[in-house]
């Protein structure tokens, strides 16, 4: 009878872990923030041309955000032995790595979805799309975070693999943009997003049931 | 045992494959050039010229097919990749790595032979089509897979992770079919039906299916050179590459 | 034949890199109480062999089971009755001693067996419950893993040379506690360089490297 | 040079779809060969230093 201890421990171990390097954690925060001040600066600050414009580059920035903090995903648990112990133990590799994404996504997913109401005051968006950009953001993330497990998984033993992390998951990304930035834009010209949303919710279900399994087989891979 | 599975077993031995690569190569190189050949002259002096666009509607007759192939190695190449992971077979870790190169370079050809039909016929080298832009999206899959591969030591893990990353991409390949063509009726509407199923009949439609052929026996013969350079260069200490070597063959 | 009561019988036991084996086929018989020391040169695959055996590398045996039951293919069984203390510590720096310690049975579903400051002082990290693993010494980390040994009661131990780091004090902490789970019917294996600093009646298995 | 492309007409276009395409094509297929030719010599080469030296270099 395997107990779900394993998986709540490994969820608990990560979220202390990140409340005890508390700055590595806002750190995707913070340089969302900078992304947004940098479309603004470049657009010229001007209300009428930002506003059309502030949900996708609120969703682009997030992406890339979530996107920063995969390369620590595993990189901590390679170099201590912690990834070893875990293949080396008998709890299923796969739950573990549903704890994991949603440690992942708890702090990152739901941590940037949280700032998105900071991001959209800084590109004036306007206030009536707030409901339907985090609901999108909400949903979109969860299944960032599973494309991004996959990523991270296959790159976890290797030393440097930024850009590769970036090319494994930007064109895996692009369904969520879609559909996540589309239900705003939805919103925006009066329709009604639920379409585009329900899409995107098919999208991250989709993914939160091959990435665990995926990503197991990937690390699996990393020990032969 | 199943034929099939014998056939599979045989091919599994390197010697082996390497004589079945020298004795089918040349085969499908042939048939590749004498389709090909047929193929581009039917398509640019035999067919008429399309009543919309024109002339540079014979660009169709690379277009067209390399984005078939695009997508069709894309396929094997993850086929590969299951038989890889679920059999430790070693061939399919270099037909997996032998595809992608060919695949990307496919899918390189359909953007550019895009972009140069885009031009005449409607103005701009790149239009966001839903077509071109799934097109530019496959290529990134495609370095995804080759860069995943090049960055391990160890060849076989990086075949294996690339087989993963294969297997999550022809997955997700039909998912990001669906959103850009969501998305461009979105954004565009029905407004740029570009590479639209124009009303091609007999002797527009022939040189196209020749041409498909020929990129087929073309796609054999460069999978087939790739697998044994790559098998070759693994096995150069052992006997059968030395006589391979000797024997200029 | 199986002997129900091993804890591991291994025959032609090998294992590979790059389809190649590293060593001559080895037996293993490892019954209640038995300990095994693993010898070789550097790079004979003494590592390699603990990792396989858990299946973090590939092997190749004509037979590998545990009490009677096939593992060779179902290899979490064989890891549900492991621990392996590697070279790396698995101890996560930020968190306290205490903290680790639970983490890793949590982790392994597995109770903690006595109680925690006891474990400690036993191992001579007394007063040290709170400390950040990342500030102890190479010496109290590998104590902290001892103490998370001590706290488990799985029967087959894997343990990747257990002396290295450690002091006089520690080797006999490491004697000590090797000798109760012994004495409780548990086997280990361990690879060590050199001679055994310690009296535990052992047997030795030597791996011939092939090249 | 664009510019220069498109005064050619659609015929321009056409040729110089054609030409990049076998241009890739032997971008693909040429590598892989010269790689195959340049390792059977690698192969016959160390054969003649192991034979002189008489030991596997």
């Amino acid at each position: 009878m395997s107990t779900l201890r394993p998986y709540r421990a490994l969820l608990g171990r990560d979220l202390r872990l990140a409340w005890r390097r508390r700055a590595d954690v806002l750190m995707p925060l913070a340089f969302a923030v900078l992304v947004v001040l940098l479309f603004a600066i470049a657009i010229g600050g001007v209300e009428e041309r930002l506003a059309p414009m502030a949900a996708p580059i609120i969703w682009v920035t997030v992406l890339l955000s979530g996107f920063l903090s995969l390369d620590g995903m595993f990189r901590g648990d390679v170099d201590d032995g912690a990834l070893d112990q875990l293949l080396a133990g008998s709890s299923s590799l796969v739950g573990l790595m549903y704890a994991k994404a949603l440690a992942h996504w708890l702090l990152y997913g739901v941590g940037l979805t949280l700032a998105a109401p900071i991001l959209a005051l800084l590109l004036n968006l306007p206030v009536e799309l707030l409901p339907v950009m985090l609901t999108s953001l909400a949903l979109g993330t969860l299944g960032a975070t599973q494309v991004g497990l996959i990523a991270a998984a296959l790159t976890a033993r290797l030393r440097r693999s930024g850009i590769l992390l970036a090319l494994i998951v930007m064109p895996l990304f692009l369904p969520l943009l879609i559909f996540g930035s589309g239900s705003v834009e939805a919103v925006r010209f009066g329709d009604s997003p639920r379409g585009a949303l329900l899409l995107l919710a098919a999208q991250s279900v989709f993914l939160l049931t091959l990435a665990p399994p995926a990503a197991a087989l990937a690390l699996r891979i990393g020990d032969e | 045992m199943h034929p099939v599975w014998r056939w599979f077993h045989q091919m599994g031995s390197p010697p082996y494959f390497y004589a079945f690569s020298t004795r089918w190569m040349p085969w499908f190189g042939g048939l590749a050039l004498i389709l090909g050949a047929i193929g581009i002259y039917k398509g640019l002096f035999i067919a008429p010229a399309d009543y919309l666009q024109g002339e540079s509607f014979r660009i169709i007759y690379i277009h067209v097919p390399s984005a078939w192939m695009s997508l069709f190695i894309y396929l094997l190449m993850a086929i590969n990749g299951a038989i890889a992971l679920i059999w430790r077979i070693k061939l399919s870790e270099i037909l997996l790595l032998s595809c992608a190169p060919i695949g990307a370079m496919f899918t390189a050809v359909t953007l550019l032979t895009g972009m140069l039909w885009g031009k005449p016929t409607w103005g701009t080298y790149w239009v966001w089509d839903a077509r071109l832009t799934s097109e530019l999206v496959l290529l990134f899959l495609y370095f995804g897979v080759m860069a995943l591969a090049a960055a391990y030591e160890d060849q076989r893990q990086g075949a294996r992770a690339a087989a993963v990353l294969a297997l999550v991409g022809v997955v997700n390949i039909p998912i990001i079919h669906f959103s850009v063509h969501w998305w461009n009726t979105l954004h565009q509407g029905e407004t740029v039906r570009v590479f639209g199923e124009t009303s091609m009949h007999g002797s527009m439609l022939w040189p196209l299916l020749i041409m498909a052929l020929a990129t087929k026996f073309y796609f054999a013969f460069a999978l087939l050179l790739r697998a044994r350079s790559m098998l070759l260069e693994q096995e150069r200490g052992k006997q059968w590459a030395i006589e391979i070597a000797q024997g200029g063959r | 034949m199986h002997d129900s009561g091993l804890l591991l019988d291994a025959e032609g036991l090998q294992c590979l890199r790059h389809d190649e084996a590293l060593f001559a086929p080895v037996a293993i018989r490892l019954g209640a109480g038995d300990l095994l020391v693993v010898e070789g040169r550097n790079g004979a695959g003494k590592t390699t062999l603990l990792r396989a055996l858990l299946g973090l590398g590939r092997l190749q045996a004509d037979r590998l089971c545990h009490r009677g039951r096939d593992v060779l293919e179902q290899r979490e069984v064989l890891r549900a009755a492991c621990n392996w203390l590697g070279h790396l510590l698995a101890l996560k720096g930020e968190l306290s001693v205490l903290e680790n310690l639970r983490l890793a049975l949590a982790l392994a579903d597995e109770d903690l067996h006595g109680d925690p400051e006891a474990l400690l002082e036993r191992v001579g990290l007394a007063g040290y419950e709170d400390t950040p693993a990342r500030s102890l010494s190479a010496g109290q980390r590998k104590r902290a893993a001892l103490a998370r040994l001590a706290a488990s009661r799985r029967p087959l131990w894997l343990l990747d040379e257990p002396f290295a780091n450690l002091d006089r004090q520690g080797m006999d902490v490491v004697e000590s506690i090797l000798a109760e789970h012994l004495a409780r019917g548990g086997a280990a294996i361990l690879t060590s360089h050199g001679v055994l600093p310690i009296r535990l009646q052992a047997r030795q298995l030597r791996l011939e490297a092939l090249h | 040079m664009l510019a220069w492309l498109e005064a050619q007409g659609h015929w321009g276009f056409i040729t110089v779809s054609y030409l990049l395409f076998f241009l890739v094509l032997l971008a693909d297929f040429l590598p892989p060969w010269m790689r195959e030719r340049r390792l059977r010599r690698e192969i016959l080469q160390r054969l003649k230093r192991q034979r002189a030296t008489g030991k596997d270099v």
